[in-house]
């Protein structure tokens, strides 16, 4: 049997009523996904190179390997069809659901690029699909929830609380416990119950096997560092998972820094989401892991510019590996997110995600820790951030900023 | 033979729940005692958590509110040790509460304060068996019952595995799904308690329980004890709403009280005699 | 030299301040891009790989397969960088003229494809852009303005006429006339003055290249028939090159049949942009082609539901091969364009562009044209649509579209 | 020698353009008759074409107002054929308006048409000496000159292209990019001047020209001849937009020729004697 800890973190700590359920998810996950069985593993390679366009590239960048005096290479995760690495995931797990026999589908997203990575996944498998979406993200994102309707998905507004991820999970797991019988749950990223933390790093670690075969045939070596912005850490996991054996590639987390890393006790409001850089260790949506919590365990608010970063909690897995030093955790403030979303879009010609935007952060941030070369997961295209960056960007004074004249009037 | 177990030992048992603290401290202290004089015979407390994943709207809005008039786990405590009842009392709530609670990690000291101020019980809706031992193990020091809750969707070794360790008395689980009173009564009630007759330990239904008459109709299926919560905490978000004094919810609660547990015994009666428990 | 003609069609009917450039790039196409001179074609292959995406996948459409009772094959150039296989060609052209030594450049959009990828190409590369807009087409596709605002392009609106794409044309021409020395102007489709019809296809090409080899792999034969929208015709030229000497495989350019493709005369205004199928001859924009004009050679103002169709003329090299019977004209009006926007967004979990929706309104109209195995190119996403989407399902009774309660408020 | 080169024969040509039917059929009359009144030496009437790619902003108005009042090529060639004007007058239109008149393909059921109603030259701007040589032989047929335009980037074997075609006179753009009047005299005048002077056909400049100074400088430089256009069109569109009788407008429109005439001629009186063109 997998084991559902790594080190301390994980487990299963969920209502009892799905506890079957995630038997029967373990059972499936070690039947079809790590032992193949009925060619499951074949039939979602091919998916994903077929629908959602696999591999994807592992770019030079020219300017910025000029600007940072490294060789900068970019794992272009925003080519996959949807625009962002949460295909492999939705599309692994949808598939997996339909091996099962489940005949229903929910799912939690944030930024909604889960969301709408599970319902292109569901309209292509023909499965029916709900989503929970916090009301506060749902207006942060529209073009994303507008996507999931075309695809056929319901989207459920959640309204309780600040409205963004936590909140969905909690209310997507709510719908688990009761329709459980027939109905998967597509989580998002590498939290929740075992096995899930595993089982998404498995289908996400197709960006690392593909990048480091990349990488030694693009420059006959291994990178000397591996860049990803970590919310839950999906693609975090996914771009550093067949480099942790190579203990000379560093690997950094970038999380975001939000405005501040000072937290609000009184008020249980952490101004960031840096869960692996600030948190300490606790229960959440089904895993110990690291947490952005007061003294006695109530869940922070998080914050971050970018929706898909806006967690309190972080995988299992990541939180390990920080313990253990294979992983640094680091951070990355509005900011400088901005600013480094508006240098991609100018010098590159690829406008990322917000929370791609991160890792950029980090490299203008600290070029000195690159290395000779490196590898940043571009995890995301933001087509879907256009609207929170008019805005953002209108309140702050962002040198790398484009005049914004032709937009006078406000948003899109 | 814990307090708890006593309770259900003569006909069958009414265990309320409440959010501790909503709307506010004082308030709640008046609400639990008349849930008290109504006829509880057990009393579940709930420590508000941020993240009630187990909860339906009802009880998300108690433990919103609780938290929100400043709820915390040490201020629980102190709730409890205050309180002027004469039940058995089990503490609810999830586990990472229990497990930060205090400087060393883990869940001991929680159990440790929690025996302090008279707690007798505690069940954990996100600790499923597999991840129990560190609580049940502290809980057996201390003399406290770790209740489980049985759902729906479970049977064979998972039902045999959580049986193993449940002690006081087995929630069973009315219906798949989150709490929330409900307008008509599980038809799976009948189904798990039947799964559950080769165990000894007392049988307590909750999840959507709302009338007297429900309660009749469970207690007749063979419940040993009937668990309210939202039908409750219904009572008191109305009146927190309508802003109207707190003895006259507290008497709304007591008279809810009187009903269910009446209905529990009416559904005793009308029971075909059978064995009775230990 | 290369022939600047296609029958009768093509040629250079440009002011004179213009012909020495064009002789310049004719001489430029012929030395790089025909004779590989300096490795250009290479390094184009390249970058096409790995900044643009390429390989797109041809992926087998279970959904469509089973709906028209063949088997239907999508070529994904949706999921090339930008969204649109307008990027093989602007990143060809961008390239190229910095091996030509310009300095600048200037391009027309319609529906923003060409504006954006034409922004990512010149950022990429280091070019600065400026690009042309009709105000129209500003509005119906903010999103694409904005993203080229962010990769450091001007957006130029042209407010004269109905402000779509024929007067971006003609005012990116005067901004080339007036700065032609040191300025490349990067056309959009396979349309203008030789040589751009025929460096257009050959840019584009790669598509029928990759779907042709593709094909016979996945189904060991040539397919029946191969459908694509014509606005211009350069995803369409791309998607048939290399099927033209197949003489079994029937091409069929799915035109926007508007509204209706009764034209009013009086109001010099042709409610479709048929071009191909509905017009007849004469010269705009540097070629003679097919046009859609008055009987006294006014051109007409079109119309389409989307954007990158709404063109009055045609590259000259479909207009000849639609008058040698090698390619079939056929037209999709707008409520059936919409209706297959929609179904393909349930059925296959990919959102299409309007433009490319066109092309599937065709096959739901047509199954039996299809044949045993057909190849539909996906020429771009759709999300540059959501607002129009939203605006033109309301206005009308569109049986496959799903009820949009949760964008109450109108627009995104 | 056609009617066009002997305008160029004795002193510099004043060589106008207007846009016909800008903005309505009897004011543009009056118009074009008043500029033969202030010393036109030749007229470019301007057909409207939709899509009018060489001109600015200006020209661009007079083609969109010209054709929203209604004029087509066949109302163009009555107006024509109703002037009263002694002087060549010169179509100056886009292909595709040659391309489609009349019933057959190809450019000559226009050229007859257009030398029936006494047009004696064509300039077409989006025709280069590559695609023109239906046109031009439909124009040697019926005896019309074929003026083409040379840019400042027209050079080498281009330009001897050209210029073995050209007839009438050759219309030297002063500066790259499109119609419209200028504050300033471009540099690239005297250069493109210079290129042309191995070639004995008149050389009239244009594009940008404005101002009665404008015209003395550019004849002093050597040009034959003066072609002004948006200068012209700003009168007629002002007169438009302040709604001011047909007259009034037609007097500054003659006033403004005289102001150029004078102009060139006094340019040419400062030229250092040359050798006059044949
Ligand atoms: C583009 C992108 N990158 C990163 C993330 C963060 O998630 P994770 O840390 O699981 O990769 C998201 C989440 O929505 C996302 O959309
Ligand atoms: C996605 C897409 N498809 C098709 C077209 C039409 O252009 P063409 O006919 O040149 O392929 C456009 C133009 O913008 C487009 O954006």
């Amino acid at each position: 049997m997998s084991t559902s800890k790594f080190g301390e973190y994980g487990g299963q700590y969920v209502p009892e009523a799905l506890m079957p359920a995630i038997e029967e998810l373990e059972d499936a996950y070690e039947r079809y996904v790590l032992d193949n069985e009925d060619g499951f593993m074949d039939e979602f390679r091919r998916r994903l190179r077929d629908f959602g366009g696999r591999p994807t590239p592992l770019q030079h960048a020219e300017q910025l390997s000029e600007r940072y005096d490294s060789e900068v290479y970019l794992k272009r995760e925003d080519l996959v069809h949807g625009g962002a690495h949460k295909l492999n995931n939705a599309l692994g797990q949808v598939l997996l659901a339909k091996y099962m026999g489940k005949e229903r589908i929910v799912a939690e997203t944030g930024a909604g690029q889960h969301g709408t990575a599970t319902a292109m996944a569901a309209a292509h498998l023909g499965m029916p699909c709900e989503v929970y979406m916090g009301e506060r993200d749902i207006n942060r994102q529209r073009p994303n929830v507008f996507r999931m309707r075309l695809n056929g998905t319901e989207v459920n507004p959640v309204t309780i609380g600040r409205g963004t991820l936590k909140e969905a999970i909690n209310e997507t797991m709510r719908d688990w416990a009761t329709n459980v019988e027939d109905t998967h749950y597509v989580i998002g990223s590498v939290v929740g119950p075992h096995p899930f933390p595993r089982m998404v790093r498995d289908f996400q670690s197709v960006i690392s096997e593909e990048a480091r075969e990349q990488i030694r045939e693009q420059t006959g070596r291994l990178p000397d560092s591996v860049l990803a912005c970590a919310g839950g850490g999906s693609n975090t996991m996914g771009a550093f998972h067949e480099f942790t054996q190579d203990a000379e590639v560093d690997l950094y987390a970038v999380e975001a820094g939000g405005s501040s890393l000072e937290v609000n006790e009184e008020e249980g409001v952490a101004p960031n989401s840096a869960s692996l850089s600030t948190g300490d260790e606790g229960v959440l949506h089904g895993a110990r892991t690291k947490l952005l919590q007061d003294t006695d365990g109530q869940i922070m608010e998080s914050h971050s510019v970018s929706s898909g970063l806006d967690y309190a909690g972080v995988g299992p897995e990541l939180a390990h590996l920080v313990d253990e030093d294979r992983v640094t955790p680091v951070t990355v403030d509005d900011d400088a997110a901005l600013e480094a979303f508006h240098r991609l879009s100018q010098d590159e010609g690829i406008i990322p995600a917000l929370e791609t935007a991160h890792a950029f952060g980090f490299a203008h941030e600290n070029p000195e820790k690159l290395g000779d070369v490196t590898i940043i997961n571009v995890s995301g295209r933001g087509d879907k951030d256009l609207e929170s960056v008019i805005e953002e960007t209108g309140k702050r004074d962002i040198a790398a900023a484009p005049d914004m004249d032709v937009f006078t009037g406000g948003g899109l | 033979m814990s307090r708890i177990d006593e309770a259900f030992a003569d006909g069958p048992a009414f265990v309320p729940y409440l959010a501790v603290g909503d709307p506010d401290y004082e308030s709640s202290k008046a609400y639990v005692e008349a849930l008290a004089r109504g006829g509880a015979d057990v009393i579940e407390l709930g420590l508000p958590f941020s993240e009630p994943v187990a909860e339906g709207p009802t009880i998300q809005g108690a433990v919103t509110r609780a938290l929100e008039a400043g709820m915390t786990p040490e201020t629980y405590f102190e709730f409890v040790g205050e309180l002027d009842v004469d039940v058995p009392l089990v503490c609810m709530t999830y586990y990472n509460l229990i497990y930060q609670f205090g400087s060393d990690a883990g869940p001991r000291p929680f159990v440790e304060r929690a025996a302090e101020v008279g707690i007798e019980g505690i069940v954990v809706p996100d600790l499923p068996a597999e991840e129990a031992s560190p609580l049940r193990d502290a809980c057996d020091d201390l003399g406290l019952d770790l209740v489980f809750i049985v759902a729906p969707t479970t049977e064979g070794e998972r039902l045999e595995r959580i049986m193993e360790q449940v002690s006081g008395y087995v929630y069973v689980q009315a219906r798949l799904g989150v709490t929330g009173a409900r307008d008509d009564v599980s038809d799976k009630t009948d189904d798990a308690l039947a799964r559950l007759t080769e165990w000894n330990v007392p049988k307590a239904v909750g999840f959507g329980i709302k009338t007297g008459e429900h309660a009749e109709r469970i207690v007749t299926g063979g419940a040993d004890g009937i668990i309210v919560g939202s039908a409750l905490v219904d009572i008191v978000a109305e009146g927190h709403r309508e802003a109207r004094p707190a003895e006259d919810v507290a008497a709304d609660l007591e008279a809810k009280a009187r009903e269910l547990t009446e209905g529990a015994e009416s559904g005793y009666a009308q029971r075909v005699p059978e064995p009775e428990h230990t």
